[in-house]
């Protein structure tokens, strides 16, 4: 536990130093790079180390404040969402090098270092805080520092709604969590998550609902996730990679911690969990499909992989109900794996479109197109990326859907709900992987392939070193995983040994399973490396020309004749009509000779228009009403004293 | 002689009034060390009261002291830097009737006789009217008559209570003298009705003076229109003074059986100021009034938690003290922005963070700590608030509760952001001087350290303070 | 001595009455000097104030020359500098005000057998008065435009606190405190209320709290 | 050994089939037709040509066809042709199988998209669309498999001692599936009713769009790549049309491939009665699909306990 704390100690020091030394500007950065790397090398040899060795718990605490106690607890389920916090968070600040390179803001930039320390410090306590205080100390300080992270550009009103949702959203889950809290304090009298066992059933079903609502605001569970669109987008992209990548997760620890925490073996916990995965999975992904904004797209495709994330921590609820323990088992795993997989292309594909973003100044793909010659270490890394987040194999998103799939598959023997959850589970990951395919060769094809639609993409040129560098390291580690998962496997089945309710199951047909993908995999690359060879062969002494693409008798095409995004995603958007509003804005044609005309279709999220239509607008309009009583009248202010007397007299 | 942390005041402010107003200046920062150091040997044991049958040294009002003598020591800093560029032309009179007001709010802390404690917070009133009127502007002017009549009506009906009190003593045929530490030995032998009629009016009379709805009318006002100097004051130490009255009389109420009663109307009317707070603050215009709406919500939220018991009045206390701190120093903060901008219009404050720096930093973090963030003390206290309106089966008023910090924090957030990030065309009128920057961030900091280390003796007095009512902190 | 009292309770009342009926300010003022120094004369018509001791005496000639000379004498200067005469168009027109004053009579006396268990002492009549004079004070606060006229309610009410203080209080050592407590107060409050009044006659060339509605939301 | 000729054969026969559907349809529509091995014929002329790539393009439009073809390859691999074992079987492996398709999939829609042309792209936006519900059915199905066999392998469907066939127990449900199955192999494989290869107005194409600007050797690899697909899905019918139990391999390969001619008959039988639907229409075709096997699903929780 020391090494841990001295990491988050480095990864404080990283964050303070900047602020004395922001005028230089490099030493700056490349200083609080050291100690960062330094900070997270240290915390990940400790986290890998911990998960490795079966050893018991490590626990450290501290007096505070009189009646508190800062309590940590280094256990397997901590450690192992560590591993993203660690991991992603240097390789997004080494991003940050060149995507932060005005000198001019050097204090600004120095202050989104320390607020990155906090937040990156603030995360790795959050999931090693092991009491109520302590949790919430966390989990407020990371709220904070990320808020601070999001509104970096603050100049751009946009950004400013995007912080003012965020904050909002924060602030409010926390509400929900505290009040959580509070529900286990007045049953268990303490403060320390020891006992939350002992509750009461009923209670436990009350806590964890307003839980799994605190976390899900933050995870990004529909229809809480609007934030995550707005926020996304307006954060520097470093920072949209890490609070996609790890910070949501978070949210994902939480609901996995409080269900530990609760030991309850009820079918209920599971259905909500699933129920809330399959929305937000398919109508994450819809989003995404429709959103023409790069960065919004991912922020959607983010809510997507909550969903399957909390589609298999549903599965292995249900496994562990109804005392399916490969159903369990695998659910869970696949649940812990995606988590970590998330994390690496997440942030990859955020890292990819903060470059495009950098070099074009537009996030909108239909501006874009023809990247992957101007930016081809980009575009190779984004077409990884893309590959990995639509769960195809040989990539790493595959093996923690096929875990999930699997683990959904043993609960078919099921009889009732069970059976039924799961079909629906496989059904619903099933929707979601194709759509996610179209989504992502929306956003490959669109972005980077094909010609430029705009002159800021025609002009792009391929983005700085650091900011390659991350990205085809985390490319490559997409590959590496999905044809070598057996010790990213293992490291998810370590993690998942503290989890109490699953206990061991059979490792044997686990690993069989694992390395027979693995086989497939390099089968598969094998096969493609050869059918590539045999390609070359045929083309041997071959005529191979180079023109124009054929226009099917169109004699001008224009590179504005393209599809769009929004052409490519409609017919799809449209099938899922009435969960996603999309308004079209058509000036229509009422001349002879038609002068400028326009057509646009915009999707709307339908939880972000319902919740401001119904919950909003009226809160604020009835409150709004109520602020009569401060009329400025004298005589009725005396009035309220009366009344409130007469009140109180009756009452007596 | 702890009467001496009024005593000194009285007589400094009478001096000031005087002397030339440089000399005065002098005299408000020496008054201030002073009346820190008195207090801090009050706290220390060295001294206590000597009129032992008016005065005590109860641990709640000793805890009101020592936060109303510290803010005062970094208000009066700030005071003398805001005095001398603001141009103030009635400056003895300022200085003389932060002094007094000092004083009349000393005594509130040291009260223990209810009639004392009812003149000492009539007192306050009235040496703190000078000081809203002091722009003489025509707004000021009807914020103090707004301020005076009210308050005054309703501290004459906290007299009647007294009465009450009295009355419920000479029922039960109980001979003892008029002090709350005598009364509270006997709370049980009251008579209950008479008892209860004095605690509805006195918390009706000292609640008008504390800001609970609907009695606050006069708040948002009188905060808004006093210079900024003395909002802080009014906000970080008078609400604290009648929120001592109040809860004196409901630990009688306590103590004579009936606390279930008392702790409903507190909870009543703590919910009420929070939900009244929640829609003024939200599209709120000016700013100094969305801190005074604040205020409005943090005197309910004191109350709900002294209401709720147990876990909750610890949390209360504390939430108290780090009011106080964040309060006073939001409010500081208002006024450099006020001098800078020249407006209290939130929708032509703009873009601070670039063109007002140091006042955005504290504004922001005030912010933050006023909504619950830590490092800031707040955060704890509406954590243990929370758990312990759990703790006592308040699942109702805790969903109201949590339902209003949310809304005035989506209020609060939408005025801070865009006073701090979003574009003005207001041009910055004063430069920010460090000696007007530094005693709302030395505030904010102090609320820091508190959260990061309590000292013993701090923790020992609002245990004590809190015994009395039942409340104690397990775990 | 019983039945004078009971006279001065009847001209408090009537002057309560006389009060809520009254358009002139001047009148006004005289009716509160009339009532000042008839509240501050009740202590010594009471049972249980019977032994009066030098203190309280003095304390009482002290109280009738407040209540009776100076604060109304205060006033009277006020409405002869802003130089109004009559209260205009009252919130609560002056014959319903009346009938109002009627009512609250009624109400008092309903409260005051409500409470009769748990009096000291006999004095139905005192208690009315003094409820009656406390609600009647409050109400003039709240049916009244002229910011003179609250103050003057103010006064009223006050006057009620202390009949309801005498009346319920048994002549203890604490009695002192709490007459002494309510000089104080209205000494005190009443000027600053003066120097506002005359401020805001100054700022505003009236004294009509309808040019004090500016603060609001 | 069984298993790797029984591979080897069904990938040089793969292109014969399609010469039956094209023989079929000009039966029905009174003419000759084209030899039965005019695949074969046109892949190798394509062979020997050279091609001209678009401006536009990059490496992703040549790895169109290399990763589809392989994908399809993979699928062949996994499935017990002809009652055979497959070279490559584990418990999970249709998931992987389904996915690799996807992954095929997904380059041929990117190669598209790479060549700037606005029909090309109207080809992938369509084939992505009708491929999210495709997939849907297929998992349902891989869902009532898992109900009547309680394994997630290809070979335990059909190689097993209790294989999933109409004449099996549960042979009811499982006519619903092969209408199912039909109906999502003419959609994967773009045939009519779902799309028209043989049309010649790009704008009603899905599949032969996208592939407009590949030519050569690229082209050849699609079409064999298209050509395995198709001979998966048939053969994918074929096995639950009829048990291949009857001992000698080379009986059960007779039989197997007697049941794909007549399959791929019936595809071009469907051919010649149908017309191409409006592309409005074919998302209910696919959904009817789907409806089917929900129901089959759905009824297992009561047939099976």
């Amino acid at each position: 536990m020391d090494t841990f704390f001295l990491a988050i100690g480095v990864i404080l020091v990283a964050g303070i130093l900047p602020l004395t030394i922001s005028r230089q500007f490099n030493l700056m950065k490349s200083s609080c790079l050291l100690l960062m790397a330094a900070g997270c090398v240290i915390g990940l040899s400790e986290v890998l180390s911990f998960l490795s060795n079966s050893g018991e718990a490590a626990a450290a605490n501290w007096a505070w404040l009189q009646i508190f106690t800062l309590s940590f607890k280094l256990d397997t389920i901590s450690a192992f969402f560590l591993i993203p916090v660690f991991l992603i968070s240097p390789l997004a600040l080494l991003y940050s090098f060149h995507y932060l390179e005005k000198p001019e803001q050097s204090t600004r930039t120095a202050l989104n270092y320390f607020c990155y320390a906090i937040l990156v410090a603030s995360m790795a306590l959050v999931a090693t805080a092991n009491n109520i205080v302590t949790f919430a100390l966390a989990w407020e300080l990371m709220s904070l520092s990320s808020f601070f992270l999001v509104v970096y550009e603050y100049q751009a009103k946009e950004t400013r709604r995007a912080g003012y949702l965020y904050f909002i959203f924060a602030q409010g889950g926390a509400m929900f969590l505290f009040a959580a809290f509070g529900l286990i304090y007045s049953h268990t009298g303490s403060f320390s998550f020891e006992q939350v066992a002992a509750i009461p059933e009923n209670i436990k079903l009350l806590v964890f609902i307003l839980a799994f609502i605190g976390f899900g605001s933050k995870a990004g569970i529909f229809p809480l996730h609007i934030w995550l669109p707005h926020a996304h987008p307006a954060a520097p992209s470093h920072v949209s990679a890490v609070m996609s990548g790890v910070m949501i997760k978070m949210g994902i620890y939480g609901i996995v911690r409080i269900y530990s925490l609760l030991g309850s073996v009820d079918m209920t916990f599971a259905v909500i969990v699933i129920v809330a995965g399959m929305i937000t999975g398919v109508l994450g992904v819809v989003y995404a499909l429709g959103k023409q904004d790069m960065k919004k797209m991912l922020a959607y495709s983010s809510v997507e992989n909550i969903g399957i994330i909390l589609m298999g921590l549903g599965i292995g609820m249900v496994g562990v109900a109804s005392g399916v323990k490969t159903m369990a088992f695998f659910g869970f795993a696949g649940a812990f794996l995606h988590v970590f997989n998330h994390a690496i292309f997440k942030s990859l594909l955020f890292m990819g479109a903060g470059a495009v973003l950098h070099k074009t100044g537009t996030r909108s793909i239909n501006q874009l197109g023809g990247l992957m010659k101007r930016m081809p270490t980009t575009g190779r890394s984004f077409l990884a990326g893309s590959i990995a987040i639509s769960g195809l194999p040989p990539f790493n998103g595959f093996i923690g859907e096929f875990l999930i799939y699997f683990g959904a598959f043993q609960g078919l023997g099921l009889h009732g709900l069970p059976f039924v959850l799961t079909t629906l589970t496989i059904i619903s990951l099933a929707v979601v992987g194709g759509l996610a395919t179209a989504c992502f060769t929306k956003a490959v094809g669109l972005a980077f392939l094909g010609e430029p639609r705009s002159e800021a993409a025609a002009k792009a040129d391929e983005a700085g070193f650091t900011m390659q560098l991350v990205m085809v390291l985390l490319a490559a580690s997409c590959l590496l995983i999905g044809i070598f998962p057996e010790p990213f496997v293992q490291l998810a089945f370590n993690g998942m040994r503290d989890l109490n309710l699953v206990g061991a199951a059979d490792p044997g047909l686990f690993l069989t399973l694992v390395r027979n993908i693995a086989m497939t995999a390099s089968l598969f690359l094998a096969l493609i490396i050869g059918i590539t060879l045999l390609r070359r062969m045929l083309y041997v002494r071959k005529q191979v020309e180079r023109g124009p693409t054929w226009g099917c008798g169109f004699t001008q095409p224009t590179v504005r004749m393209q599809y769009t995004g929004t052409s490519y995603a409609m017919s799809m958007v449209d099938f899922y009509r009435p969960f996603v509003p999309a308004k079209t804005v058509y000036s229509g044609i009422s001349k002879i000779f038609p002068g400028l005309t326009t057509y646009e279709t915009r999707v709307e999220d339908l939880a972000e228009k319902y919740i401001h239509r119904g919950l909003i607008r009226p809160l604020v309009k009835y409150l709004h009403k109520l602020r009569w009583i401060q009329h400025g009248k004298i005589q009725l202010y005396i009035g309220y004293i009366v009344l409130a007397i007469v009140a109180l007299l009756i009452f007596i | 002689m702890l009467e001496l942390v009024f005593i000194v005041p009285i007589l400094t402010g009478i001096i000031a009034a005087f002397i030339p107003v440089q000399l005065g200046r002098g005299v408000l920062l020496v008054s201030a060390v002073l009346h820190l150091q008195i207090t801090l040997m009050g706290w220390l044991g060295k001294i206590s009261p000597a009129a032992t049958g008016y005065f005590n040294s109860a641990p709640e009002g000793m805890l009101v002291l020592l936060v109303t003598s510290f803010i005062f020591l970094f208000i009066s800093i700030y005071a003398v830097s805001y005095m001398k560029e603001t141009q103030m032309n009635n400056e003895s009179v300022f200085i003389g009737c932060m002094l007094f007001f000092l004083a009349s709010m000393s005594m509130v802390a040291l009260a223990d006789h209810l009639i004392v404690l009812w003149i000492a917070i009539e007192a306050t009133t009235l040496v703190s009217a000078p000081l809203i009127f002091l722009n003489r502007s025509k707004a000021a002017l009807e914020a103090t008559w707004k301020y005076v009549l009210i308050c005054s009506v309703g501290i004459a009906l906290a007299l009647l209570g007294t009465f009450f009190i009295t009355l419920s003593m000479d029922l039960a045929g109980v001979d003892v003298p008029l002090t709350f530490s005598s009364l509270s030995a006997v709370a049980a032998q009251l008579n209950p009705i008479w008892l209860k009629a004095g605690f509805i009016f006195i918390i009706i009379g000292y609640g008008t003076k504390m800001g609970l709805a609907p009695m606050h009318t006069w708040l948002p006002d009188a905060h808004s229109q006093a210079p900024s100097p003395a909002s802080a004051l009014l906000s970080g130490a008078l609400l604290n003074c009648a929120f001592l009255g109040v809860y004196k009389v409901h630990t009688l109420m306590y103590g004579a059986g009936m606390g279930d009663y008392s702790s409903q109307v507190l909870i009543a009317f703590g919910l009420i100021s929070m939900v009244v707070a929640g829609v003024f603050i939200l599209n709120q215009s000016d700013y100094k009034r969305m801190l005074a709406y604040s205020s409005i919500e943090n005197m309910g939220i004191i109350a709900f938690g002294i209401g709720i018991g147990g876990l909750a009045t610890y949390g209360a206390m504390l939430h108290l003290v780090h009011h106080s701190l964040i309060k006073s120093s939001l409010f500081l903060s208002a006024g450099n922005i006020l001098m800078g901008y020249g407006t209290k219009q939130v929708k032509r404050v703009g873009n601070m963070a670039q063109l007002f720096p140091k006042s955005f930093g504290s504004l922001f973090a005030g912010f933050a700590g006023i909504s619950g963030f830590p490092p800031f003390g707040i955060f704890i206290s509406e954590l243990l608030i929370i758990i312990g309106a759990f703790q006592s089966g308040q699942y109702l008023s805790v969903t109201i509760f949590i339902f209003s910090l949310v809304l005035i924090f989506a209020g609060a957030a939408r005025i801070v952001m865009r006073m701090s990030f979003a574009d003005t065309d207001q041009e910055v009128l004063v430069e920010e001087k460090m000696l007007r920057v530094l005693p709302s961030y030395a505030l904010l900091l102090t609320s820091l350290a508190l959260c990061v280390w309590l000292p013993d003796q701090l923790y020992q007095t609002i245990l004590n303070a809190i015994s009395v009512i039942g409340g104690a902190v397990h775990g | 001595m019983i039945q004078l009292a009971d006279a001065f309770l009847a001209v408090i009342l009537l002057s309560v009455l006389l009060s809520l009926a009254s358009n002139r300010l001047k009148a006004l003022v005289k009716i509160m000097a009339l009532q000042g120094i008839m509240v501050s004369l009740i202590p010594l018509f009471l049972a249980q104030h019977q032994t009066l001791e030098g203190g309280a005496l003095l304390l009482m000639q002290v109280m009738i020359l407040i209540k009776g000379l100076l604060i109304p004498g205060m006033l009277f200067m006020a409405v002869k500098r802003v130089s109004i005469r009559r209260e205009i168009e009252p919130i609560i027109g002056y014959h319903a005000s009346l009938f109002t004053g009627l009512m609250l009579i009624l109400a008092s006396a309903f409260i005051t057998d409500r409470l009769q268990v748990a009096m000291p002492g006999n004095q139905v009549l005192l208690m009315i008065t003094a409820i009656t004079t406390l609600s009647a004070g409050l109400f003039l606060m709240m049916s009244r435009r002229k910011a003179i006229t609250q103050v003057i309610g103010y006064l009223m009410m006050e006057n009620g606190i202390y009949l309801i203080g005498t009346a319920l209080a048994k002549q203890t050592h604490t009695m002192y405190v709490v007459e002494f407590g309510v000089l104080l107060d209205l000494l005190v409050a009443v000027m600053v209320m003066g120097i506002i009044l005359n401020n805001i006659n100054s700022a505003f060339d009236d004294v009509d709290t309808g040019f004090l509605e500016e603060l609001k939301d | 050994m069984e298993s790797i000729i029984s591979f080897g054969i069904a990938m040089l026969a793969a292109p014969l089939f399609p010469g039956v559907i094209l023989k079929m349809k000009a039966f029905w529509a009174g003419k000759k037709g084209p030899p039965l091995l005019i695949k074969y014929y046109t892949f190798f002329k394509l062979l020997k040509k050279g091609s001209v790539y678009s401006n536009s393009t990059t490496f992703v439009f040549k790895m169109g066809p290399t990763v589809s073809l392989g994908a399809a390859i993979m699928a062949l691999l996994f499935f017990p042709l002809g009652g055979t074992a497959p070279i490559l079987a584990f418990e999970g492996d249709v998931i992987l199988i389904f996915y690799m398709l996807a992954l095929g999939r997904f380059f041929t829609i990117c190669a598209a998209l790479d060549t700037a042309s606005p029909f090309e792209g109207m080809g992938a936006a369509r084939e992505a669309y009708y491929s999210t519900l495709a997939e849907a059915t297929v998992f349902v199905i891989l869902v009532l498999f898992y109900r009547l066999s309680g394994a997630l392998s290809f070979a335990e469907f059909f190689s097993g001692p209790a294989p999933i066939t109409v004449m099996g127990p549960a042979g009811a449900l499982l006519l619903l599936v092969i209408v199912s199955l039909f109906m999502v192999l003419l959609t994967e494989n773009s045939r009519v009713p779902v799309d028209d290869p043989a049309t010649h107005l790009e704008l009603t194409m899905i599949h032969e769009v996208m592939i407009l600007d590949h030519s050569g050797p690229d082209l050849a690899l699609i079409e064999l790549g298209a050509f395995y697909k198709l001979f998966f899905y048939a053969a994918f019918i074929t096995h639950i049309l009829h048990p291949l139990q009857y001992g000698a391999p080379w009986v059960n390969g007779l039989v197997f491939y007697g049941i794909m001619a007549l399959i791929y008959a019936a595809v071009g039988l469907t051919e010649s009665i149908m017309a191409r639907f409006r592309m409005n229409l074919v998302p209910k075709f696919i959904l009817t699909s789907f409806a089917l096997v929900f129901f089959a699903t759905i009824l297992t929780m009561g047939v099976i306990k």
